[in-house]
This record gives C-alpha cells, structure tokens and sequence, in this order.
C-alpha cells in the first residue's frame, strides 16, 4: 500500500515542480517583454534597426501633426512616449480616432534618414468615454501632471 | 471480497438491471449468465471500473471500491472481449509490456507462460500470424504472469477449440482451489471441478420488472 | 511461480516507451506518413505561392509550423486508436501503476517516433525556402518546445474522440483552437530574430508553457479515456 | 436627466455618419436575441410533437 | 439557499421552478434592455472623441463580458457535471455552448464593425481579438464533440473535459489587454463623479443594457435546458403528463 | 406484391443525392467540420506569418487554395467509411444499377456537402485576407472547376484505404501528389488574373480536367472499391 | 440456376475448401454448414462476386457468371453479416434508397413489408434507437420489396429472437416453395417445411485433405 501512496505523491510533487517550473519561466518572460508594438524610447535606444518591418506605438505628439500633398492625405507627425519622439510619414486615408493627443500604433520601417515611413496607421483609444462638454471642464480644471517615464 | 449492493444500470434508456445484489467471496466461482445484450459485458466494466454509469455500491474488502481502487486494480486481472494483443508485436513482447505495465518483472517466466497454453515454439513470430484461438491464448497467458487473487473473464472460451476449453477449464477449477475468486461469462456450458454460483441477469430484471 | 518483485516507475516508462519505439520500427507508416505529409505540404505552398526567393522567406517559417502543426494533429491518429481497438487500452486503464506517467510515456513516444524526424528536417526545408540563417535557430528551438505541447494537447483530443468511429476532421476541430497560441509564439520567435530582436522572452514562454502541458494534460488524457473505453 | 441627443429623427437614424456601423451592430445584436429566442420555442414545439407521436405509438 | 440550489438539481423541480421564474425574468429583461438600449441609442451623450459610433459600446462591452461569462459559467456546470454526476447542470452546459457561440460572434462582429472607423481596420491578429476568436472555436469544437457522440452520457462528460481544458484561454482573454500592447483598450475605470472619464452617463445605460443582456442569457439557457429536460426525460410520467396537458390546452385553443 | 416498376438511371442518381443529403442533414459534422477546419487553418496563417496586409495578399491565394485541398481530403473520410462499416457497400456492389452513375452521384453529394459551403466561405475569406479585388473572380471560377476534381481524385484514394483500420496520412500520402497540378492551374489563374494576364487558357485546362475526371474517375473508384470489400 | 465446378479457396495460406462442387435450382434449399472459420462466408461472398480469390468456374443458368454479372445480380438479393442499415436514417428512407440502389420503385409498399416482420409503428424512428434484433428486421425486410429470384443469406436468424426465428423459418419456405432458389448459413438448427441440401465445408476440406 505504501507503494501507491509513494506513486500519488511522486504526481503531486512532478506537478508542483512544473508549476514552480513554469511561474519562473514566466517571470522571466515577462522580465524580457512582449511587445506586439515597441515605443519610440525603445526605438531611439536602438532596439530595431533600420530597414526592418515592425509596428511603433504612442501618442501624437500636440502640434506635431502636419498634413501635406494636395488631398491632405500626406501626414508628418511625432509619436511620443512622453520620453522621446519619433517622426512618422504615411500617405493614405487615416482613422477616424486618429488626432493630435490621441493613441497612434503605425506599422511601417525607418527609413535612411531615420524616419519612421508607415505603411498602415491604426488609432488606438484609450479606456475614457466623456462628452465633449465633459471633457472641456475636464481639460480646464486638468492641472498639469508630470507624465512619468517608464525605461 | 467483492461484493455488490443493490446495483443498477440502465444503458439508451433500458434498464439492464436493477436492484441487483451479489456476493464472491475467495474460493468461490460466480458465472453471470444471461441473453445477449443483458448486460453481462456491462456488469463485469461496471466492477472492474471502466465503466461508471450504475447507481448502488460495489465493496471491496467491505470498503467501498471508490476508496481503494489502486489496491483493487492491484489484485484483479481483467480480460474483456477484445485480446488486448498488438498483431505488430510478438507474444513474448506483447506479454513483457503487459508485466511491465502492471509494474511488475516477468522474471523470465513467460515462455514458461507462453507453453503453459500450448504456445511453446510461437514465443517469436508476430502475432498476426496466429490464428485468433491463439491470439485468445497469448491473452489467457497473462494469468501465469501476474499474482492476482481474482479474476474477471468475459467470454474466455471464446476461440479456443475443445482441448483448450478443457484445459483452461482445468486451470480455472486450480485457481480457484488455491483461493483465488472467479468472476466470469460464458454461453458454454461450463464444467469445473468446483461449486459454481450463477448470477442470471435475465431473471433479476424479470423478477425486478413483475415486483 | 509468481514472485512478482516490483519495478519502479522508471522502468514502466522505458518499457512503454521501447514497446512504442518498436511498434513504430514494425509498422514504419507511422514514422514516414507524418514525414512525407510535412514535405508534400510545405512544398505545396511554393507551388501555391510563387517562387521568388523574397516571397518565400517572408512565409517560410509560418509555413514550417502551420504544416509541422497539421502533420502532428493527424499523426495523433496513431496513437490511442490500435490500443482502444485490441482493448489493449482498457488493460492500461486497469493497471495498477499511475496512468499518469505511463501516459507521458507514451506521447513522448510519440513525439519521438512522429515528431523527432520533422523536427530534424525542418531546417533544411527552412533553408529551402530562403529563411534567413538568423532564423533558423530560434525556429528550431521553437519547435522543440512547442511541438512536445502540440503532441501533448493533440492526445488530448485524440482521447476525446478515440471511442468514434468518423472522428475525421472532429480532431482537428476540437484541436487547432488550442495549437493557435504555441503557432503564434513559435513563429513570433522567428521574427523576433529576422527582426534582430531578443526571443528569449518568447521561448520561456514557450518553455513555461510546455512545463504546463506536460504536468497537466496527463491528467486531461486520462480522463478523456476513461471516457471514451465508458 | 438624460434627453434626446438628436436634432431629429433622421439625424438619429443618420448616427452622425455612423448609420452603417453602429445600425448593423445593433441589427446583428437584434438577429442573435432572435434567434435564442426563437429557436427554443421551434424546438419545443417539435419535441412535444415528437412526444405525442411516440405516446400514440405506444398507446397503439 | 443551498436547498433551492439541490431543487434545481432535479429535472423535474428545475422544469417546474423556472415555470413560476421565467415570466418576472421576462419582464424585467424587457424593461432593462428597452430603457438601457433607448438610453445608450439616443440620450447619452455623444463621446468626444468617437461621436454617435461609441454608441457600439452598449452592445460589445456586455456582448464580450457574457461571453466570456457564459464560457466560465459552462466549464462550471461541466465541472459539477464530472464531479457531482448532476444531470442537469450537464444539460445546463450543453445549452451554454450554442448561445455562448452566439453571443462570441456578436462580440466579434460587432468589435470588429466598431474598429472600422475607430482603429482603421476590422481585424488585427492582437492578442485579445485572437483570444477571442480562439473562445469562439472553442464553443463550436464543444458543439461539434457533443454531436459526435450517440450516448448521452460520454458526450457530456468529453465535452466537460474539453470545455475545463480551454478555460485556460479565459485569463488570456481578459488579462490580454494588460500583459501586451494591444491595440484594444485596457479595461475602464468607472466613476461615481460625473466630470470623470467614464462619467455615469456614460456608464449607468451600459449598466442597464449589462443586467438586460444577462436576462436574456438566463431565458435563453433556461429556455433551451427545458428543451433538453423534455427530451432526456421523455420516458418519465410527467412529461407525459405535460405532453397530455399541452394537448387539452392546444385543444381547448 | 411486387410488382417492381423499374426506374430510369436519372431517380437512382437523385435518390442517392437525397440520401446523402439527408445523412449530412442528420449528422451535422460531415458538413461542419470541413467548413470549420477551413475556417482556422485559414486564420492559421496570418497568425503564423504575420499580419500585414502586402505579406496577405501575397499569399491569400495559396493558403485558401492548399486549406480548401486539405479540408477536401480530410473530408473524404466520411465518403465511404460508414458504408463500409455496416455493409451497405456490399450492397451498392451488388446492385444491378450501373456503380458508375451511383458514385459519381455519392461524390457529387459530398461535393455540395463539404465543399459547396467552403467555396461560399472562400470569397469572404480572400478578402479577409486582403486579396485584390481583381483575383476573386479567377479564385472562384478555380474552385468551382476544381474542388470537383479534388473530390474525385480524394474518392479514388479513400475507395483504396477504406479497409484499412488507420488510413489517416496514408490517403494524404497517396492523394496530395495528384492534388499537386489542380493546385497549381488554380493559383495560376490567381496569379494571372492580379498581373492583368488573360486567365482563360488556365481555366479551361483546368475544365478538361474536371470533365477527365468526371469521366475516368468513377472507372477507379469503382474498382477500389472491389478490391476493398474483398 | 447456380453451379459451382471444382472450386478453390485458400486465405492467407490456409486452404478453406478445394474440389467443391455444388448445383442450386429453383425450388431448393441449401444450407452451407462448416464451423467457424471454415469459409461460409468466403464462399457465399465469392457467389455474390464479392471475393475475387478463388479459382474454379461458378455457373449462372448454365453461363460462366463472369459474362452474365448484371443479370445475375438483377435476380439475386443477398445478405450478408453486417445489416446494411444507415443508423442515423429510419426504416422507411433506408430501404427507400435501398429500391432506388436496386433501380427499382418502392411503389409505396415499403410500410407493409416494414409490418411484415413486425415494425409497424417504427416506419420514422432512426435506426440507432433500435435494438440489433429490429435492425436485423428492417434489414430483412428488403426481401420483401423486391423480385429476386434467388436469396443469399448469411446468418440471416442472427439476433432474432424465438418468434422472429419462426416466422423467418415460415417466410423462406413460402419463398421456395414459389420456386425461389435459396441459399443460406446459420449455426441455429434450421427447421423449414421443406427438403434442404447441406454443403459441408468441414466434411469437405477434410476429406480432400485425407485424400
Ligand atoms: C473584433 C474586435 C474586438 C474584439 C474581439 C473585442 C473583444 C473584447 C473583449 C473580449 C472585451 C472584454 C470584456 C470584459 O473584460 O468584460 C472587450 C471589452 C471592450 N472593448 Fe472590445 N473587442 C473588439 C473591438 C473593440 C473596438 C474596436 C473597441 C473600441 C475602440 C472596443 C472597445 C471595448 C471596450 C470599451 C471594452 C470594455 C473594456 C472594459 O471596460 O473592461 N473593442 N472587447
Ligand atoms: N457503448 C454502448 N453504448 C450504449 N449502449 C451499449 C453500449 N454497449 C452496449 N450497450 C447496450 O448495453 C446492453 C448490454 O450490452 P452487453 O455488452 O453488456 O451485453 P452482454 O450481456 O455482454 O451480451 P453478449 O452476450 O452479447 O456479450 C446492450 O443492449 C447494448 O445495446
Ligand atoms: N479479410 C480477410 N483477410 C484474410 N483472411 C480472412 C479475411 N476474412 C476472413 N478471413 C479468413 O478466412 C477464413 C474464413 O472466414 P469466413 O468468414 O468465411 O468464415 P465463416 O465460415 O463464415 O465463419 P463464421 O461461422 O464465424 O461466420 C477465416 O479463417 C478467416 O481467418
Ligand atoms: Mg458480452
Ligand atoms: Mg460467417
């Protein structure tokens, strides 16, 4: 009978070792970050390099945006983490969301002169809902808050 | 040592049996009997715990099996319809994964077996050259290698034409004998050398259904 | 006669597994179908896709897993279905010993035979189709932890529709929702490293969630055959 | 209190240029309610059907 | 409580109970999907930023929370089903898969109709837009299992199984949004005040569309499990009898 | 009492298409399961090799042509099997109505029941997958005169492994190479289409060989068949 | 009607029977006999033309029935272990396309011949919730709608129960003394009202090996 009870236990403990297994391998995964999108610091830092195909995700920049082209279908503008910037070219039909202050994810490369040229733009919105009245108190009582960077 | 209380179970909404009681103590030889399809096959899963949709209690040692199931499937050898013989492998090889499985050493014994059932010579060949009362023998040989102190039959003379019939009915009366119990089917007219208590299944559900 | 010295766990695993490892040796269909179906499919896709070389490095490593994915689903066919037919399957249910570490025995086993000769081929066929050197690496190292999960969940399914006599493309159904994470793992991997980025966060993920599979869909395995020998 | 958001009925069918995003979510909302609802009710009425055919049988 | 709950247990109490529940659950589903609907469609303000097209919110935020629900609620059921040998709460299961099914497409379709103009794309393989499709082919495997199989019995309890395995895509699911960088939103926080972000205006309608939703779930199931009761237990006396007296009703009719 | 009024060769076809309607209405997998396989293998592939649209495009062709050729060959599975099992094969076999008509009216069903639904969903598919407007015509005319032939080819490969307990990769080992030049006519045209290349040679190469195969392949299937209820 | 001239049949290196000659014609009864295994089964399928392995000459109305397949099978109805019947169709669709297969209208009398063998009632039921015993009747109840001139059974008391065995029995006597040929195997001991022929597969292996 003792045999049985070692058999049960050499389960349990098989499972226990795996778990503590698995919860360390996802400590480090998660130490290592992944990212569908990187940040323009983690593109200043030289994470990517140029020519390669990946997405960069942030805000557009206040007063960054510049349209060109007859059509205003070429746009400029800087995407920022609030630590750095990245200056993003696309030429094509935006989304509705996209603005000035507001969530940006571009897929796209950089280019030779350090230009991130997007081949898709995707706005993203972030988890506020708020009437236009509503926000402008908002914006009016908004003290400014130093935004903090996270490395 | 095994015993059932008040066993029930119904497949596609008929009822096999019901309010079924027995018991087999070591020693004893229990032959479950009835027509095709009433449950016989079903009866034996039922106790051997493959299958577990029937209300009422099976004691083991008078403990419920539930509790002591691995000490249970210890004791027990089970053979079902199906040979439980790869055709791929040997006789010899499909027995030492067999004792393996059990976790148990063949200590070399299974030629010893394998001749026990008139198989001496076949311990080599693939066993898909075999005719299917062979096969049904390599199954049967099992029983040499492992020390069960019960054994469920379903339909062992199934294939096995009238020498082996004789000689395992032999090997069953010896078991028993020696203490073991012995659970099994069979529409041959069974002939051991022993008391043997019959189990009717079509008669429980007859007298269930008229109560 | 029977003095039945007992063997440990260990021993019940070699055992399972050299009587899996012959059976393969016996009946070679099951090493060569899952081989010859990953080579007839991936070149499929060239066939299908056009040839250029910058074409096909930019699908290479999504086509060596979808179809190393596929070819391991199918060959789960092989695992459970002979022991379920000869009630060798109900004999294992019955044994005494832990179903659980028999179980892994068993698709390692399985792993070895169906998965082991792709595994080795890949390269080639990711060199084949212009994958970069950089990716080879990290595509064989995705597939070492993650065609192990794909086995393992694959068993899964296959316990589950084993008692089926049309399971078909049933499987694949119940299965392919499960594969779709290690796919998107494994060939992130890939691109990470096209990409010169790090991977390893991707592969102890992976590695993390191998460590899962393998502690607990035994026990997802076992019940699933309990069902279906019912 | 909350009032009407809309200067008119057809501006509030026009959802501010939306119509064919926020109409059609809310028609395919409106065709799965529909469909859970309906298709039980169908249901029952078959099984009762099939019920009373097989007491019949029985009964014969 | 725990005596009403072991009531539901059986067929026959759970087909008799839900009898006396179901037209208040009716009501008061009509009531809180009319006003919380009407509310959202037409007297909430419109969003800042999004205009009249966040309205979609009302239906694909509690589309995707039930969900999400339904798929934990069935695994639940399944589990008691496995453990406990509870028919009903198997039949209970089985009835979750199809709507469930159901309501995962709607949050899908509608997510992605709402993408459109918001993101700029319908579909993005990211990680909760994946997940979630992923909860859908998992509702439809489970469907497909059940169907496979002749006996009752090992249906339901293979479906259990699998339905236990995929809810490890549930915290994936949910927690997506925060372990990666998605392209959907994080989840919201709410606010009691009303010049926050996410003031109740915004909040309180999706509120009474949430609980209207989770009404019409509960009919659904309700409604499909009393199906499968009838079916399973066509052999006992009082379906006959509630056969019979369908017939007298439908014959005085 | 039996007076035993004989029917034309055209009531026995629509008999048989009836049946197997009727056994697909009864069993909703033969028709699911292929139509669900498809659907995630197809969403397999942007999942493996990214997501952007240029990489869809480029590939959308082949990933729903190769899908559509492996959910058609998994499919056929259930063409025979449940024949074979219960022996009304034999009974086909036996029948004095030439076998002829009778399978290809058994493999037009399987057609309408497993592919019809596919080539439905093929369109919604490409799009999905960014294909330019410009290939979906091509791509539907390709599969309306080529998932037929993928049928019959399929039909002949289970009518040999029908016997066989565990055909699984087998039949794929046996079938894919044959399924090789459909495949290739039929991104072709894709292809040609997209280029603004003329697509009708291809296509109607590829409507001589549906019309071989319509012709030929019941001859095969056929004496599959014998071999298999020997 | 149906000759057999000196045929030869060995599987898998076992011969299962050698120089056996028989003639069948209107009117007669034979009964294939032989233990298991010893290749009734072989032999009815290799008639039927569904075995190919064999060798000597079978005639068919005087002609080598290699040149007159259609018409034979046009006259012929056999049966073999498996019922043919489609578990997830009822009764009635079953045997529909089982005219339809044959090319021959059902002309609407599929309910009597349904009622015949005693399934009245169960015309719409799919065949799965049916016992073995009812699905061997829908099986049989083919006989009934069409006009073979010969039958070929295999087991056909197969899971009947005592009643069905009887009004089988009674059927088959009916249908030769009509003039049908009929050909049959059962391990039950048959008991018709009228002459019938024994083919001993045994007896005849036996003596060709003694010889
Ligand atoms: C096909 C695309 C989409 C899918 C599959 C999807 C799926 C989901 C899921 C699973 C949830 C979680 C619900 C919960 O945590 O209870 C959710 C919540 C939400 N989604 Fe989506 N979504 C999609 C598109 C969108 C879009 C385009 C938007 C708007 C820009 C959006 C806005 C939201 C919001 C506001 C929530 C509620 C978040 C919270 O408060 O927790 N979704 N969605
Ligand atoms: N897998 C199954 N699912 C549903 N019903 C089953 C299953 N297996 C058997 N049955 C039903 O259970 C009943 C009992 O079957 P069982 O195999 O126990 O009979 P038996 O007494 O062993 O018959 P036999 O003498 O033929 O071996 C049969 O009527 C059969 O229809
Ligand atoms: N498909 C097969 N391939 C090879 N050998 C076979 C095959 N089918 C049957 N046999 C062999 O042919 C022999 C005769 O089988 P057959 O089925 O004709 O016997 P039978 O007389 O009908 O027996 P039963 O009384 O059990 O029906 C058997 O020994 C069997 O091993
Ligand atoms: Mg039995
Ligand atoms: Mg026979």
């Amino acid at each position: 009978m003792l045999a049985h009870r070692q058999q049960k236990l050499a389960i349990v403990l098989f499972i226990v070792v795996g778990a503590a297994l698995a919860v360390g391998l996802l400590l480090v995964a998660l130490n290592e970050g992944i990212n569908v999108f990187y940040t323009p610091t983690e593109v200043s830092a030289g994470d990517v390099s140029q020519g390669q195909n990946f997405r960069v995700g942030g805000m557009v920049k206040t007063g960054s945006l510049v349209k060109d082209g007859l059509d205003g279908t070429e746009v400029n503008f800087l995407a920022t983490d609030f630590c750095n910037d990245i200056l993003v070219s696309f030429s094509g039909p935006l989304p509705d969301l996209f603005r000035e202050g507001q969530g940006v994810v571009a897929d796209g490369a950089l280019n030779e002169d350090g230009v991130f040229r997007a081949t898709q733009i995707l706005a993203k919105h972030d988890e506020n809902y708020m009437s236009a009245e509503v926000k402008a108190s908002l914006d009016a009582a908004e003290t400014e808050t130093a935004e903090v960077c996270h490395q | 040592m095994l015993e059932g209380q008040g066993l029930f179970c119904e497949r596609d909404d008929r009822v096999l049996f019901q309010h079924l009681d027995f018991s087999l103590s070591a020693g004893q030889v229990m032959q479950i009997q009835g027509s095709n399809g009433s449950g016989k096959t079903t009866l034996l899963r039922i106790l051997c715990g493959l299958n577990t949709d029937y209300e009422g209690e099976i004691l083991w040692n008078k403990q419920p099996i539930r509790k002591v199931r691995t000490e249970f499937r210890d004791t027990v050898f089970f053979l079902g319809h199906a040979p439980a013989i790869n055709k791929s492998l040997s006789p010899t090889e499909n027995l030492r994964w067999f004792c393996a499985s059990r976790g148990v050493s063949d200590n070399g014994n299974i030629p010893a077996a394998l001749a026990t059932f008139g198989l001496a010579g076949y311990e080599d060949v693939p066993c898909y050259v075999m005719s299917a009362g062979q096969q049904r023998r390599v199954s049967l040989a099992r029983m040499k290698l492992i020390a069960a102190k019960m054994w469920i039959l379903d339909e062992p003379f199934t294939a096995l034409d009238k020498r082996g019939v004789a000689e395992l009915e032999t090997m069953l009366a010896t078991f028993v004998k020696e203490g073991g119990a012995l659970m099994l089917t069979t529409h041959h007219p069974l002939q051991l050398q022993c008391p043997v208590e019959v189990l009717d299944l079509d008669r429980s559900n007859d007298e269930a259904d008229s109560s | 006669m029977m003095n039945n010295s007992r063997m440990g766990l260990g021993s019940v695993v070699v055992a399972t597994v050299r009587r899996e490892l012959l059976l393969a040796f016996r009946s070679p269909g099951d090493v060569i179908n899952p081989l010859m179906f990953f080579i007839i499919a991936v070149t499929l896709f060239p066939l299908g896709g056009g040839a250029d070389s910058a074409f096909l490095s930019g699908i290479a490593s999504g086509v060596i897993w979808v179809t190393t994915l596929l070819a391991i689903m199918f060959s789960m066919e092989s695992l459970f279905r002979a022991d379920y037919e000869d009630g060798s399957l109900e004999q294992l249910l019955m044994s005494p010993q832990p179903l659980y570490f028999l179980l892994l025995a068993k698709v390692l086993s399985h792993w070895l035979i169906a998965c082991l000769p792709i595994l080795i081929l890949a390269p080639v066929f990711a060199v084949m189709l212009a994958m970069p050197v950089a990716g080879i690496l990290p595509l064989i190292l995705g597939l070492l932890a993650g065609t192990p999960i794909l086995c393992l969940l694959g068993a899964i399914g296959m316990a589950l529709t084993v008692g089926l006599s049309r399971s078909g493309l049933l499987l694949a159904v119940l299965i392919l929702p499960l594969y779709i994470p290690v796919l998107v793992f494994g060939t992130g991997m890939v691109s990470a490293a096209l990409d010169s980025l790090p991977y390893t966060g991707l592969l102890a993920l992976m590695g993390a969630m191998l460590v899962l599979a393998i502690c607990l869909s035994p026990l997802a395995i076992a019940a699933a055959l309990r069902i279906s020998v019912n | 209190m909350p009032e009407f958001q809309f200067q008119s009925l057809a501006e509030f069918f026009a959802m501010g240029g939306y119509a064919k995003y926020v109409w059609s979510s809310y028609g395919v909302f409106a065709l799965m309610i529909a469909y859970n609802l309906i298709q039980p009710v169908l249901a029952k009425r078959r099984i009762i059907k099939a019920q009373k055919a097989r007491i019949q049988r029985n009964s014969a | 409580m725990w005596q009403w709950f072991l009531q539901l247990g059986s067929p026959r109490l759970f087909y008799s109970k839900t009898d006396r529940y179901l037209p208040w659950l009716s009501w008061i589903t009509v009531i809180l999907l009319g006003t919380g609907l009407a509310w959202g469609l037409a007297f909430t303000p419109p969003d800042y930023q999004m205009g009249e097209n966040y309205r979609i919110a009302y239906i694909h935020v509690p589309m995707a929370t039930l969900a999400m629900g339904c798929y934990a609620m069935m695994a639940c059921f399944s589990a008691g089903y496995l453990i406990w040998k509870i028919k009903v709460a198997d039949m209970i299961a089985k009835a979750c898969a199809p709507i469930g099914a159901s309501i995962t497409a709607v949050a899908l379709a509608t997510g992605s109709l709402w993408g459109i103009p918001t993101w700029g794309t319908w579909w993005i393989w990211d990680a909760r837009l994946t997940s979630t499709l992923i909860m859908l082919f998992l509702y439809v495997g489970i469907i497909a299992l059940r169907s496979a199989f002749d006996s009752i019995d090992s249906g339901a309890r293979a479906c259990a199984v699998l339905s236990l395995v995929g809810v490890v895509n549930l915290p994936i699911i949910k927690y997506s949004v925060d372990w990666w960088n998605t392209l959907h939103q994080g989840a919201s926080n709410l606010s009691l005040s009303d010049t926050a972000a996410n003031p109740p205006e915004v909040w309180i309608p999706a509120f009474f569309v949430g609980f209207g939703v989770l009404g019409f779930f509960l009919i659904a199931l309700i409604l499909r499990t009393r199906n499968e009761i009838l079916l399973r237990e066509r052999r006992a006396q009082w379906v006959s009898d509630l056969v019979e007296g369908n017939q007298k009703e439908s014959g005085h009719a």
